[in-house]
């Protein structure tokens, strides 16, 4: 039997449309806007002011903070004003607009095509060299990659569990990568190793991408301390609590860390990022970005510069179908609907995913038949029918008993809820303002 | 057998809300808690066996020699009345906690007509101290088993959307109807 | 005359015997409580809406027992009638409190505030907040999803089916507060009610430099500065771009009312005015 | 106090069944018949005024600590000088309210009247209170027998308008789900 | 190029293809062989029976949620057919149309509704329907017509008692077991095909049977509820069939009769009103099949599946609440 | 408003309080005592006179017997007009009942056939079981003249003679059990014979 995590889980179909389709570069954009913020932990501090010209890989923001990362241009040409767009989070936020001149990069990156395996550097350079190059976690949560490298005083690592599960439908970026760049991963996983102290390098990969596990089992044996673990189809695997538990069999506690239970995960892309980063000198500026769909006429995997329109990124890919409803970055289960075409590709997006008008609307919903069907599906064991309940009268104590807080937001509950309750709305609203109450207690 | 019997009539058959409608006041207040409702269970137990022994004794050794049994309401109540006051006392002393929650229903005990009507039932029964005592408990827990499932019926229904009209009372009512009507079923069981 | 003679004695022995035994048990078990706080909670409305700022009525009659002087507490939702009785049980003085209402600071309704997108979720403002700004290019505007209107216990507050937005009953809003918790987007504000019920707020809260807001929205305050200059007063000032009106400070005398480019300031219950050349003018500024 | 609102609140506005909510047990026990509930409102009436006047003259004598069991011992007797002589004068209706007479003494609403009310009103007041009190309970207790009896059966003061009835609302389940539906009835009507 | 006005949502985006509408309609798949077998051996009256219940219920749930509740008509979610057929199965076929309404009325009216409809009920509105019309009409509810090919003694005239009472008035009069059901020639095989008296839908146990298969391989339903009623009350009665095989029936005869399969698989396994959790449904299975056999065996009434699924409907917000699911990495406290 | 609780004024409010009452109730009870007892001895009588006619204006002496099955006494009514027995009332019970014990009242002659018979007691189920009280049917006028020694008190389902209430075998069943445990007590109390009891006691009998 297939390694799994035991407890909940779905299986919504999986429809990955560009999965084979090779990583395709496009066209830069006339402009690029960066938000200064495009991480998990406190925004950065733009160093660039209105009229710099700036080149590709230049740093324009600096982080600012431990949790926090440096922000590069990903162009180019003349910064044209530091002001607020709507971002992906469908709020306005800080970005630095860039007028794109040209693709000129800083000299400093090692453009060639080679593939540098030797790893001559100490650990401590290399988690100054990934947070200079504001590398982030690219499996959606944009955890800045350098403090995970920073194990706590008193913890150890012995594992380094890369996530290359890709368990959301519709997305292939992960996929593609390890298909094309499958030794330059591996030289960032044992570079990520190196920075943790970790022994072995464990690498998930679910059954669905048998040539991924062929490719990447073949390339991991020229280097040790390396396995690569099938695992059975199940969302949400790519949690990493879920991972862990199927690749290890161990349990991070409640409200833990994946470090309580002796792991860090890290995605696969974020291990390519931090080979780009630590061999090539190459900062985080553009990402893997698949576009899909399934009115899509060209659904692909685009290796994109961050600041680039999503709209450009969906020309490319055959343009915006006529029946689009619903908009999407990121996967269908996590992901977030935008409001305009036009946001930015940010160090987050893993993909956009377009909708068809009918499929871009909720299922008809009903009051709730207590089938007890999300508290099946959930995989960390919660109730979210009666999380949800708590929440709409405001039971904020009982809340937290329940453990709402260990709710990662998976929607495998909304997924295979029959009456169509919108659970994870509230779930997350619960969330928020339970944080938002103990939060004041603190304080 | 005979207690095993007096216990499942007591709880099952001819619960004391359910069939026999004695203590229904506070069955409708003090149900919109689970936690509530296992403490008011808790004191009207203590009290309904501290009732039905003080009673007991008060009937064979002063009404029945006296002949005077038909002061038996008037001089039940006042020592129940007494009773509850004691309770209510000591129990602001020593736990607060409870004494709030039960609030305004402890007085209610003195009212509550499952007290003295097990305390009449005994009497009426014919039952010896012993029999007298394990009926009362039983009968208490036949309380606090309607109470508490009332309640947490209750405590459901206030997480979902109840009609407006019929929230409160008239929703613990017909629980409680249809929650006779399951317990009818227990017919003929002793 | 045995049976008498027997009931009266066994009935009044065991009177005195209760009595005793209570006497006994009272002492050994007894607890103060200030009677005064039943008193007080007497005069509460009982609405428990929380206005108060405790855990429902008799938590603040208990609060209002155990301070010192009544400065700071206040029932919303008694006024000052039940100040006065509970000063005059506790033997305190009340505060005298100008009469509140609650204000909505929005004024994008349907026809200023252009749809940009359709939001498919519960009809929740709190929910919906928690996801993006909201369906307008504003996204300090109003929801119109209605938590306001859930969250007041006293029915005063209901949606507009025209504009899309809140509107505040003044015969039955006491002020309590509960609707300006309830909104995510911080748009009610508690206000005094003003002399005959008349009132002049600032009906916008957003935070945006002008252009940029009267793109998203034609009523929005775009921070012109007009008001402010003529305002005799000084009871307007500007800050990130949205112009505030101190209620205290503002003598209702309209003419920052009539100044705004956009009809941000809203006058309420005043009688109709009598020349209109400068609305008129107010007309011409914006189609500038 | 204005007596006439005083004697009429007891009929909707505070109508102890249907909104005080108190005293549901004989409400629900002896409505298995609109003369049967009638009956036993009556035997209420008598007791409530009785105790709303007693205590009403004595409440200021009496100590907190001994005030419920004073309260009490006024109103048993009272229901024993009904018990005693329903027994000896109506036998017919003593036999169908049965174990209910001596339970009127825990009737929530009489020592809910004698603490609420009589003993911090006048003679008077305390007395017009007991009456509508009263006669809203027995109005109450009429109304919710003869909708039991009709629905159960299918009879109204004993004369039969329907061939049979269901049989549920005679029994315990009917009681409770009759009177919830009653309540919220007034609770709608009242709004 | 312009676009149209994007929706917006929070995530997920994608969701599952089942629906209550799609459950609710499955679960009439369910019930159609034993509908099917209820018209082989009642005849019209099945259909009768049926369309009366099923049009009544949703009609009344159309009426009240028309004219008490607001909010959009619920009534094409099919819980009112479900609950309608339901209670057609529950009562005998001959039963005047004017009881059926009246037990339409009170599942929809008093059992669902008056809760605020679909997925708010505590307790089953079939059930309710059915134990109202019990109490209230004991004649009508419990002269069951003999089934059409007679096979079997104790018939006086067209109108007979189930296995159940037969079985238990013998006892009860001091006959055997064994002696009673010597009465009963090929009673084993006869009770599993549907051909014994009974109510409409509760006769066959192999219709039964191929329902609740078909619920489990659409995962309508879960095996908790149903084998843990069944396996309770065969160990039950195996138990005291070999105390005392005189006095008591055996397991067979108790699982074959009565309203036990129909309430086992359709009933009890109502997801509105059972436990949530796989531990609270097994303990809610075990509690309805100790209840029922102990109704069974030394209760009033023959038979005591409705009371028992009814009384336990009552425990499932207590059981809820002290079966949780296991949360994910609470146990381990490092 | 109410005055402080010390010791004396404690136990003297509610010694004087308990004192007016209770002289107050004793004189009311003086006052009701005989007609309560009238009421209740008439009631009894009533009872006994609707079995046996004729005994409100004789005199009845009260026995009880203890049956041969059964674990309660049975009380027995002795009618006597003018010093003559003129039938004797058995007031019996059974606890075959559909829900539990049922008391009967019944009316023998001499010879013991039964002049009449009602239900006093019974806790069936309304509109079935309680069909066998004079009020509700006419069930129990079958056994009027009947003695239960040629008339086989079974019904007729069970091969005896009784006409059982529509749905209700169980509580005619229990019916006619009541009234041979009343009939069998009274023949060997008085040792009346009759013609032997049917011999065939068959399934319908008791253990
Ligand atoms: C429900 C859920 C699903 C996830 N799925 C994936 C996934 O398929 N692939 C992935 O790389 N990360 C996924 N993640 C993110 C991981 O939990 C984790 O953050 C990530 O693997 C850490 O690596 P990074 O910091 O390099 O991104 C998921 C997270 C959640 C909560
Ligand atoms: C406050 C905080 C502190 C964290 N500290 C560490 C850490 O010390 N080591 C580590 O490996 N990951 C750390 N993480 C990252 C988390 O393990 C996790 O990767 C991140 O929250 C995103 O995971 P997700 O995509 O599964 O949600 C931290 C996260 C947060 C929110
Ligand atoms: C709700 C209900 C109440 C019943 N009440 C009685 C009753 O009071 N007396 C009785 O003999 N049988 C009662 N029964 C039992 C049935 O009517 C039983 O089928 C009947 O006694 C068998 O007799 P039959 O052969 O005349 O049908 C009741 C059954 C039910 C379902
Ligand atoms: C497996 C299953 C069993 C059901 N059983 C019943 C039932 O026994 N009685 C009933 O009224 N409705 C039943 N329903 C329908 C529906 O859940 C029921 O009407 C709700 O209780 C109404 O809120 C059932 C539905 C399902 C899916
Ligand atoms: S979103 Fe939260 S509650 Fe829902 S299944 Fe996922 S972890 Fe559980
Ligand atoms: S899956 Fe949906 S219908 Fe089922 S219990 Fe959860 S919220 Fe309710
Ligand atoms: S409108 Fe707001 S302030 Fe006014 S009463 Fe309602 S909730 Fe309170
Ligand atoms: S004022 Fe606030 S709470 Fe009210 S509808 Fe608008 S956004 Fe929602
Ligand atoms: S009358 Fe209130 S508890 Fe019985």
């Amino acid at each position: 039997m297939l390694k799994t995590f035991p407890k909940g889980g779905v299986h919504p179909k999986e429809n990955k449309f560009s999965a084979g389709k090779p990583i395709e570069k496009i066209e830069l954009p006339k402009q690029v806007s960066i938000p200064v913020s495009q991480h998990i932990g406190a925004p950065s501090e733009p160093v660039v002011a209105k009229g710099d010209t700036v080149k590709a890989g230049q740093l324009i923001a600096k982080s600012t903070g431990f949790v926090s990362a440096n922000i590069h241009s990903s162009v180019s040409g003349k910064v044209l004003k530091i002001d607020k767009v709507l971002d992906t989070s469908g709020y306005k936020q800080t970005c630095i607009i860039i007028d794109v001149e040209g693709d000129e990069w800083m000299e400093s990156i090692d453009r060639s095509a080679e593939i540098k395996n030797n790893i001559d550097i100490s650990a401590e350079e290399i988690k100054n060299k990934v947070a200079a190059c504001g590398i982030v976690g690219l499996g959606g949560a944009t955890f800045p990659t350098h403090v995970k490298m920073s194990v706590p005083p008193g913890k150890t690592c012995n594992h380094l569990v890369i996530n290359a599960v890709e368990c959301e439908p519709y997305l292939t970026a992960d996929h593609q990568i390890m298909m094309e760049r499958a030794e330059e991963i591996m030289i960032g996983c044992k570079l990520i190793q190196k920075a943790i102290g970790a022994g072995k390098v464990l690498i998930g990969i679910e059954n669905n991408k048998p040539d991924a596990i062929r490719h990447m089992s073949e390339t991991a044996k020229k280097f040790d301390n390396i396995e690569v673990h099938a695992l059975k189809v199940q969302y949400p695997q790519g949690g990493e609590k879920q991972l862990i538990k199927a690749v290890l069999n161990r349990e991070v506690p409640s409200g833990g860390l994946p470090i309580d239970v002796g792991c860090v995960v890290q995605n696969v892309g974020t291990a390519y990022a931090v080979y780009e980063a630590v061999q090539k000198n190459k900062p985080l500026f553009e990402r893997v970005v698949t576009v899909t769909g399934k009115s899509v006429k060209k659904p692909s995997n685009i290796l994109a510069r961050i600041g680039t329109p999503i709209n450009m990124l969906i020309e490319a890919a055959g343009g915006l179908p006529e029946d689009t409803g619903k908009i999407v970055n990121g996967g269908p289960m996590m992901g977030k609907a935008v409001s305009t075409d036009t946001v930015p590709v940010t160090k987050g997006t893993s993909g956009v995913l377009i909708f068809p008008q009918d499929s871009a609307t909720r299922p008809e919903n009903f009051n709730c038949i207590r089938c007890g069907r999300c508290a099946s599906a959930c995989p960390m064991g919660l109730e979210p029918y009666l999380l949800k309940n708590m929440t709409v009268v405001k039971m904020y104590e009982e809340l937290q008993a329940q453990h709402a807080l260990d709710c990662m937001e998976c929607g495998s509950c909304a997924f295979t809820c029959p009456a169509g309750i919108p659970l994870l709305d509230y779930i997350r609203l619960g969330k928020a303002n339970l944080n938002k109450i103990l939060r004041a207690k603190k304080s | 057998m005979e207690y095993i019997l007096i216990i499942i009539s007591a709880i099952l058959v001819n619960n004391i809300i359910l069939a026999q409608f004695l203590g229904v006041c506070p069955f409708l207040g003090v149900s919109n808690k689970v936690s509530t409702a296992l403490g008011m269970s808790g004191a009207v137990t203590f009290v309904i066996v501290l009732a039905t022994m003080v009673t007991y004794l008060l009937q064979v050794y002063v009404l029945k020699p006296l002949e005077i049994e038909y002061l038996r309401t008037i001089s039940f109540i006042l020592v129940i009345a007494a009773l509850v006051q004691m309770v209510e006392i000591i129990l602001k002393k020593i736990s607060p906690s409870l004494y709030q929650a039960l609030g305004i229903f402890l007085p209610l005990i003195t009212t509550n007509c499952a007290v003295l009507g097990v305390a009449i039932l005994v009497v009426q029964k014919d039952y010896n101290l012993l029999e007298g005592v394990v009926f009362g408990t039983a009968t208490a827990i036949g309380f606090g088993l309607a109470l508490v499932i009332l309640a947490g019926i209750r405590e459901h229904m206030d997480l979902v959307n109840i009609p407006k009209g019929m929230k409160g009372v008239p929703i613990s009512l017909i629980v409680a109807g249809i929650l006779a009507l399951a317990f009818m079923g227990f017919t003929g069981l002793v | 005359m045995e049976i008498i003679l027997n009931t009266l004695i066994s009935l009044s022995l065991l009177g005195v015997v209760l009595a005793v035994i209570l006497y006994i048990v009272a002492q050994k078990f007894k607890v103060v409580e200030d009677p005064r706080i039943d008193a007080a909670a007497a005069f509460t409305p009982g609405a428990n809406c929380g206005g108060c700022g405790y855990p429902g009525c008799r938590g603040f009659a208990e609060a209002c027992v155990k301070a010192d002087s009544l400065d700071g507490l206040f029932c919303p939702a008694g006024g000052n009638e039940t100040m006065k009785n509970i000063a005059e049980v506790l033997g305190m003085v009340a505060e005298e409190k100008e009469p509140q209402i609650a204000v909505v600071r929005c004024n994008g309704s349907h026809d200023k505030r252009r749809k940009t997108t359709n939001f498919d979720g519960p009809s929740s403002c709190a929910v919906s907040n928690t996801l993006y700004g909201g369906d307008t290019d504003c996204p300090y505007g109003c929801l119109g999803l209605g938590d306001c209107v859930v969250a007041c216990t006293f029915d005063a507050i209901f949606i507009d089916e025209e504009s899309g937005l809140p509107m505040v009953d003044e015969e039955k809003c006491t002020s309590c507060g509960a609707c300006v918790k309830a909104c995510p987007k911080s748009i009610i504000e508690i206000r005094n009610k003003g002399k005959k019920s008349r009132r002049i707020y600032v009906s916008c809260i957003n935070k945006d430099k002008g252009a940029e807001a009267k793109r998203a929205c034609n009523s929005a305050c775009i921070a012109c500065n007009k008001c402010v200059k003529a305002c005799a007063y000084d009871a307007i000032t500007i800050e990130n771009f949205c112009a505030y009106i101190d209620f205290e400070k503002c003598k209702l005398c309209r003419k920052c009312v009539s100044e705004c480019p956009t009809g941000a300031i809203l006058e309420l219950n005043f009688p109709p005015r009598k020349e209109s050349a400068v609305q008129k003018e107010a007309k011409v500024t914006e189609t500038e | 106090m204005n007596q006439w609102k005083n004697f009429t609140k007891g009929f909707i506005k505070e109508n102890p069944i249907l909104v005080l909510v108190l005293g549901t047990c004989p409400t629900l026990a002896t409505t298995s018949s609109a003369i049967n509930g009638l009956a036993m409102g009556l035997a209420t009436t008598f007791v409530l005024v009785g105790s709303n006047v007693v205590v009403s003259l004595v409440a200021k004598m009496i100590p907190d600590k001994v005030r419920i069991p004073s309260y009490v011992v006024v109103i048993a007797s009272f229901v024993t000088i009904v018990d005693l002589s329903m027994q000896a004068y109506v036998p017919a209706v003593y036999a169908t309210l049965g174990i209910f007479i001596p339970l009127i003494v825990v009737n929530c609403i009489v020592l809910g009247r004698a603490e609420a009310f009589a003993n911090k009103n006048t003679v008077l007041s305390s007395l017009i209170d007991g009456l509508g009190m009263g006669l809203g309970f027995a109005m109450a207790l009429g109304i919710l027998g003869a909708i039991r009896e009709i629905l159960g059966s299918g009879a109204i003061f004993g004369m039969k308008v329907m061939n049979s009835g269901a049989l549920v609302f005679v029994l315990a389940p009917g009681a409770f789900i009759a009177l919830g539906y009653l309540i919220a009835l007034v609770n709608k009507i009242k709004k | 190029m312009a676009i149209n006005k994007l929706t917006v949502s929070m995530s997920p985006h994608d969701y599952g293809k089942d629906s209550v509408k799609k459950i609710m309609y499955g679960v009439v798949i369910a019930m159609v062989p034993a509908l099917l077998v209820s018209i082989y051996y009642f005849g019209l009256d099945a259909i009768r029976v049926n369309l009366i219940a099923i049009a009544s219920c949703v009609f009344f749930e159309w009426l009240i949620q028309k004219l008490f509740l607001k909010g959009k008509l619920s009534v094409v979610d099919g819980s009112a057919i479900v609950t309608g057929m339901l209670l057609a199965f529950n009562v005998p076929s001959n039963l005047p149309w004017w009881i059926i309404v009246i037990g339409a009325l009170v599942a929809v009216g008093i059992g669902k509704m008056t809760f605020g409809g679909l997925g708010n009920n505590p307790f089953n509105p079939a059930l309710v329907g059915r134990v109202f019309l019990l109490i209230s009409f004991p004649v009508q509810m419990t002269s069951w017509p003999v089934v059409k090919v007679l096979n079997f003694a104790m018939t006086d005239a067209q109108t007979g008692a189930t296995p159940l009472a037969i079985v238990k008035e013998g006892i009860k009069n001091g006959q055997s077991f064994s002696s009673i059901m010597d009465t009963m020639p090929h009673f084993y095989s006869d009770a599993f095909m549907g051909h014994i008296g009974g109510s409409l839908g509760e006769i066959s146990a192999i219709a039964l049977i191929i329902g609740g298969l078909y619920m489990l391989f659409r995962k309508i339903i879960t095996w908790h509820i149903p084998v843990s009623i069944l396996g309770t009350v065969a160990i039950f009665a195996a138990i005291m069939h070999g105390v005392n095989p005189a006095k008591f029936a055996d397991p067979a005869f108790h699982l074959l009769t009565g309203g036990m399969l129909l309430g086992a698989i359709f009933m009890a396994t109502d997801m509105v009103t059972s436990p949530m959790s796989k531990k609270g449904m097994i303990i809610y299975g075990v509690s309805i099949g100790i209840i029922t056999f102990l109704i069974r065996t030394w209760g009033a009434y023959p038979e005591g599946m409705s009371f028992a699924i009814l009384i336990m409907n009552a425990f499932v917000p207590l059981i809820n609440r002290g079966f949780k699911p296991g949360r994910f990495g609470e146990k381990i406290k490092k | 408003m109410a005055k402080k609780d010390s010791f004396i004024n404690m136990t003297l409010t509610l010694f004087i309080i308990t004192a007016v009452a209770a002289t107050l109730l004793g004189f009311v009870y003086n006052f009701t005592k005989d007609p309560i007892a009238q009421v209740k001895k008439e009631k009894l009588k009533a009872s006994i006179n609707l079995v046996v006619p004729g005994a409100d204006k004789g005199t009845v002496v009260e026995k009880s017997v203890m049956p041969e099955e059964g674990k309660d006494s049975l009380y027995f009514y002795e009618v006597i007009v003018n010093d003559v027995k003129i039938g004797t009332a058995v007031k019996t019970y059974t606890d075959k009942g559909f829900a539990g014990r049922f008391t009967v009242m019944v009316g023998f002659d001499t010879v013991g056939n039964i002049i009449d018979n009602d239900v006093l007691e019974h806790k069936e189920t309304p509109g079935l079981g309680d069909k066998t009280a004079k009020s509700k049917s006419n069930f129990n006028s079958q056994f009027i003249g009947k003695n239960p020694g040629t008339f086989k008190l079974q019904v007729k389902k069970d091969g005896g003679d009784v006409d059982a209430i529509t749905a209700a075998t169980i509580s005619s069943r229990a019916y006619c059990d009541a009234l041979q445990r009343a009939f069998n007590a009274y023949v060997k109390y008085y040792n009346i014979k009759t013609e032997p009891a049917p011999a065939d006691k068959d399934k319908g009998g008791n253990e």
